[in-house]
């Protein structure tokens, strides 16, 4: 009884774009999957259990798709377990694995997380028509637009923040190789000019809809400590939280979620952080509009409430400010929507593994990754760091 | 060492080919309501929240999202939610006690399968290149598999008359069942083929219904409940979900899971399959090395009520139940999914005077 | 004022139909696209597994080694029912609109079953181990529909 | 990409690459009693909330339970047509499903009486001049073709009443909202 440690070993994700013409369901989640498998130099068979999770299922227009993938995810005779907890689900996923470990279960589980939108049309599955409903949610960005004037309002953050988040994401996105959007000639003004979809949302100011998955070994300390002896240095995991609360409550605050702000609270007593400011060196937060970073900034202890903004504005949150958060290019950059909180936990340890190529934060030790999902209602996050716990 | 969890608690609604009255939250709230009212317990008192449900059965994405309002869930609580039947669910909720941080969990999932045409809403789980297509619908399938046992002399269909006559009358017994009746397997055999080798009475009702189970670690469990089902092994396993590639006379994901569950490891008084097609009880029986001295599904099992994603979780309900009663000291549990038993969970549950739990 | 009075808990409840209908566009990879190619060509294919055994339809993957197949291999045409199932009303959404069976037909050269139907005329025609071939349909596109059926071996 | 090897047959034919598979499904779809209460009232031109006994909050269009406290709610409200615009979105461009002239505004809209908005359109005012709280009320259809749904209201529109307080969603519930920095979360506990 009680919780053993755990380590990722391995780490992969596909290329994301629009459409991967090139593969089939199958073959993109095992891109990925190979890919961790070959990071944390292990086969198929050293697989115990597989822990996989995505979005609506309606996107692919497959019913619980595990089952049909369960050979291609090598899980034939093992344990197979499917997760879905909407846009935070890629987060829950690698939490539900790292359990199995820490539970002393496995010794060794892969997780995966995948979307492959371009089978159907994200808008189409994220607005089907409910009947007696009129249809005016327009989206996720209809969803989120009011929440991001009431922050707005609140804050009194002026206009040009969300620009900054996005030219800041996208620039770092240039130097990851696996993001989906890759924007060259990218400046403040042709965000700045790009038309207002969901007013405050601009058009660059919000995510792409991308084919993707990305995977995760994760093992137990001994697994971790071999791994460490043989120079492939593994991320601890030094604290997992979940949170979720409901839809229709009149006492939530949309703007700076309580479950949100719980989650942080929890993940950050399990690993010890009292002031998560100074002692966390980089976030991988889940943003897909850009106006959703001061708000986690705020919601997850890293500003005061309605400083959030001040951080980006004051250039705190780039790649080589004091906090860099979505060195990635996270979510703004690439967004398979049931992989992206897999694709922040994931490049949380890529960084305290010293692993993220040129997108990394120097001497990163210890990274926090962050996934929401429905209504800003449900929380995922973890602590890695390169030391154990 | 794993640390002791038991069951402390099982509330079910009636399960009926259609709840048109009510939605999703409607039906979840009483049940909700009951599993903790009998244990004296609220919201507050759990530690962590699990759910099972599929988005294919109502036809909407996103289905658990509203329903998680019917608990009640504010302040925030630890939660998470399976595309899986409520027994994945609360394997999740098992893990989740095994870390020892929390004490208590609720475990519900909710079904709506008369919603749709549930025979092909069942076939988007099928490889969606080369079977899908042709819309091979679970009765179908089914009825592949029984051929296919039949064939290699393990059964009759005789033998799946007397498991579906046994099994309805059992059902007599279960206030919440759907489909009870008391007649002889030999008058069953007189009836037309629906999909041959399967007649009607081999094939499972549709059904709504919902379900929850508490669970505590511990000394939590003795607290609320005076006789705990501890949960003395659980494991799950899959094959692939192309029927040519497994043998469909046995379940090997079954027989695996069993062994890792300790099934062997005593006297079985009570087994709940979750068997929908009344040949899979017969493979089921196999797979788990069940004898005579076992009763099998008391309860009518799926046969006399199927909810969709639910119908696992109620198994190890019914079990735990026999346990909290008295009338079983050691029980399994045992929940499907996929075509034809793809995937399968087996759960040993235990009485105290059992021998199981661990001190 | 809000006038305030007890719920009419007997209200008729409301329903309304619901349609879910989306016409899905898969990109195939190589491996099931090779398998679909070969059905508009009127070929059928496996793939080899480090067992040597063949797969049909192919696996994108080694079932016991979990690695990615790439040997795609002729099979078939004809092949042996090894299991089947007899429909005698035929749902609006199967592929054939008269009695008919559900099979899992291992096809020569094949070492494990593919799901399809047989186009038998009467369940009397139906019996496990029987011999069967494709029948194709002419307007094939490279999909599984491409194959109409099988039906019961001439001679 | 996987590189594969094809028999000799397939060799030099153009591979297939997609493949478009229609699918539908029919179902059924229920919204529920207390749903069925409300959108009877709807179809009434009158707008029916649901208080909870516990928390006393009125929620519109009521789902038959109190998320808060996982009760039924069971005292229905009949609500004022009017009310004040918490917060708002602008939305420029054409949705699958959509047949409004863009610009047009969604907004969340707190029906007085209520104690959770609901989302709706705001129209009869261009959508520069829409703002988080100014008043609002129901512009309903004719009665002929009264039916339901909540489309039967056809939008909402400005009522010229001076601008309300508003209350963020939130903001006035003393969570403390991120304020724990560095301590303990509120309801978190030591």
């Amino acid at each position: 009884m009680g919780k053993d440690r755990v380590a990722v070993v391995g780490i992969g994700q596909t290329e994301h774009q629009a459409t991967r013409g090139d593969v089939s369901m199958a073959g993109l989640v095992r891109e990925a999957a190979a890919r961790a498998l070959a990071d944390a130099e292990v086969s198929w068979a050293d697989i115990d259990a597989v822990v996989i999770g995505k979005a609506p299922d309606f996107f692919e227009g497959v019913m619980m798709p595990e089952l049909y993938l369960a050979d291609a995810l090598g899980a034939s005779g093992k344990p197979l377990f499917r997760v879905h907890t909407a846009g935070s689900v890629g987060g829950s996923t690698s939490i539900v694995a790292a359990q199995l470990v820490q539970a002393g279960i496995h010794e060794r589980v892969l997780t995966v997380a995948f979307e492959k939108q371009s089978e159907s049309e994200a808008m189409w599955a994220l607005s089907m028509p409910i009947p007696f409903q009129p249809p005016l949610h327009a989206g996720a960005g209809g969803y989120f637009a009011p929440h991001i004037r009431s922050y707005i309002r609140r804050a009194q953050a002026p206009d040009h923040i969300g620009i900054l988040v996005a030219l800041k994401d996208r620039t770092n996105a240039l130097r990851n190789p696996h993001a989906h959007l890759h924007e060259h000639d990218i400046t403040f003004h042709s965000i700045k000019d790009s038309l207002m979809l969901w007013d405050p949302i601009r058009y660059a100011e919000t995510c792409p809809s991308s084919d993707g998955a990305c995977a995760m070994v994760l093992a137990s300390e001994a697994v971790g400590d071999e791994a460490a002896a043989a120079g492939r240095t593994p991320a601890w995991v030094h604290g997992t939280a979940m949170r979720s609360e409901p839809t229709m409550s009149a006492d939530r605050d949309t703007v700076l979620p309580l479950g949100g702000a719980q989650c942080a609270a929890e993940v950050y007593r399990q690993a010890g952080i009292t002031d998560p400011r100074r002692q966390v060196d980089c976030a991988e937060i889940y943003v897909p509009f850009s106006w959703f970073e001061p708000m986690w900034l705020e919601n997850l202890g890293f500003a005061e409430p309605g400083q959030g903004w001040r951080l980006v504005e004051d250039g705190a949150t780039a790649l080589d400010g004091d906090l860099p958060v979505n060195m990635s290019g996270g979510v703004l950059s690439s967004n398979p929507i049931g992989a992206s909180g897999m694709l922040r936990f994931a490049e949380a340890a890529m960084q305290v593994r010293g692993a993220a190529g040129e997108h990394q934060v120097d001497g990163a030790r210890l990274a926090v990754g962050h996934a929401y999902g429905g209504g800003s209602q449900f929380f995922a996050m973890w602590v890695v760091g390169a030391d154990k716990p | 060492m794993k640390r002791d969890v038991a069951v402390i608690s099982f509330a079910q609604s009636a399960h009926v080919r259609a709840v048109d009255s009510e939605n999703e939250v409607e039906m979840l709230m009483p049940v909700v309501g009951d599993v903790l009212g009998a244990i004296d317990m609220t919201m507050d008192d759990i530690g962590f929240t699990c759910s099972g449900s599929t988005d294919y059965l109502a036809g909407q994405a996103f289905s658990f999202v509203m329903i998680l309002d019917g608990v009640g869930p504010w302040p925030p609580i630890q939660e998470s939610h399976v595309e899986m039947d409520g027994a994945w669910a609360l394997y999740e909720a098992w893990v989740k006690l095994q870390l020892g941080e929390i004490d208590t969990a609720l475990v519900y999932c909710c079904a709506r399968a008369s919603a749709g045409d549930l025979p092909m809403v069942l076939t988007r789980q099928l490889d969606p290149y080369t079977a899908g297509p042709l819309w091979p619908d679970s009765i179908s399938l089914a009825a592949l598999q029984a051929r296919a046992l039949i064939d290699a002399g393990k059964a009759t269909e005789a033998d799946m008359a007397e498991v579906a006559a046994r099994s309805r009358r059992a059902a007599l017994d279960n206030p919440v069942a759907q489909l009870a009746w008391d007649r002889p397997a030999g008058e069953l055999l007189t009836e037309d083929h629906l999909v041959a080798p399967l007649r009607r009475h081999d094939c499972p009702p549709i059904s709504d219904g919902v379900a929850a189970v508490a669970l505590a670690a511990g000394d939590a469990a003795g607290d609320r409940c005076r006789r705990p089902a501890w949960i003395s092994g659980i494991d799950h396993r899959v094959e692939p979900i192309h029927l040519g590639l497994r043998d469909l006379t046995e379940s090997r994901s079954t027989r695996l899971a069993a062994e890792r569950a300790g099934v062997h490891d005593g006297p079985l008084d009570v087994a709940e399959l979750h068997a929908p097609f009344t040949h899979q009880e017969l493979i089921l029986r196999d797979a788990l090395g069940l004898d005579a001295t076992t009763a099998v599904n008391p309860s009518g099992g799926a046969l006399a009520a199927n909810p969709m994603m639910t119908a696992g979780l109620v198994r190890i309900g019914e079990v735990a139940s026999h346990i909290h009663d008295g009338t079983a000291n050691r029980g399994v549990a045992h929940a499907t999914s996929g075509p034809c038993l793809q995937q399968n969970l087996v759960c040993v549950l235990e009485g105290d005077g059992a021998g199981g739990r661990r001190r | 004022m809000p006038l305030v009075t007890e719920p009419t808990r007997a209200v008729q409840v409301l329903s309304a139909p619901l349609v879910i209908e989306y016409p899905f566009k898969r990109t195939t990879g190589p491996v099931v696209g090779a398998f679909l190619t070969g059905l508009r060509e009127r070929i059928l294919l496996g793939t080899r597994a480090s067992d040597g055994r063949v797969i049909v339809p192919p696996a994108e993957s080694d079932p016991v080694t979990g690695d990615d197949l790439t040997e795609l291999v002729e099979v078939g045409p004809g092949g042996e029912v090894t299991t089947w199932a007899w429909v005698h009303h035929p749902h609006p959404k199967h592929p054939l609109d008269r009695p008919f069976a559900w099979a899992l037909v291992r096809l020569d050269g094949a070492d494990t079953a593919m799901l399809h139907v047989v186009d038998a005329g009467t369940v009397d025609a139906m019996r496990t181990g029987m011999r069967v071939e494709p029948r194709w349909r002419d307007e094939r596109e490279g999909a599984i529909g491409d194959l109409a059926c099988f039906t019961p071996e001439q001679g | 990409m996987v590189d594969v090897v094809l028999p000799e047959s397939l060799r030099g034919v153009e591979p297939v690459r997609s493949v478009r598979i229609p699918a539908r499904l029919e179902y059924r779809y229920t919204p529920g009693a207390a749903s069925s209460r409300f959108l009877r009232g709807i179809a009434e031109k009158r707008i029916l909330g649901e208080r909870c006994s516990v928390c006393q909050k009125v929620y519109v269009p009521p789902r038959g339970a109190c998320p808060t406290d996982g009760v039924p709610t069971a005292e229905q409200v009949e609500l004022a047509h009017a009310g004040t615009v918490v917060s708002f979105c602008v939305v420029n461009v054409a949705f699958y499903g959509q047949e409004m002239e863009i610009p047009y505004v969604t907004a969340n809209i707190r029906l007085d009486g209520s104690d959770l908005p609901i989302m709706h359109l705001i129209q009869e005012c261009p959508a520069d001049e829409v703002r988080i709280g100014m008043r609002v009320e129901a512009v309903w259809v004719d009665d002929a073709d009264l039916g339901p749904t909540l489309e039967s209201i056809r939008w909402f529109r400005p009522t010229g009443e001076p601008d309300a307080d508003v209350d963020i969603p939130g903001e006035g519930v003393g969570t403390g909202l991120g304020s724990w920095v560095g301590g303990t979360a509120p309801g978190e506990g030591p």
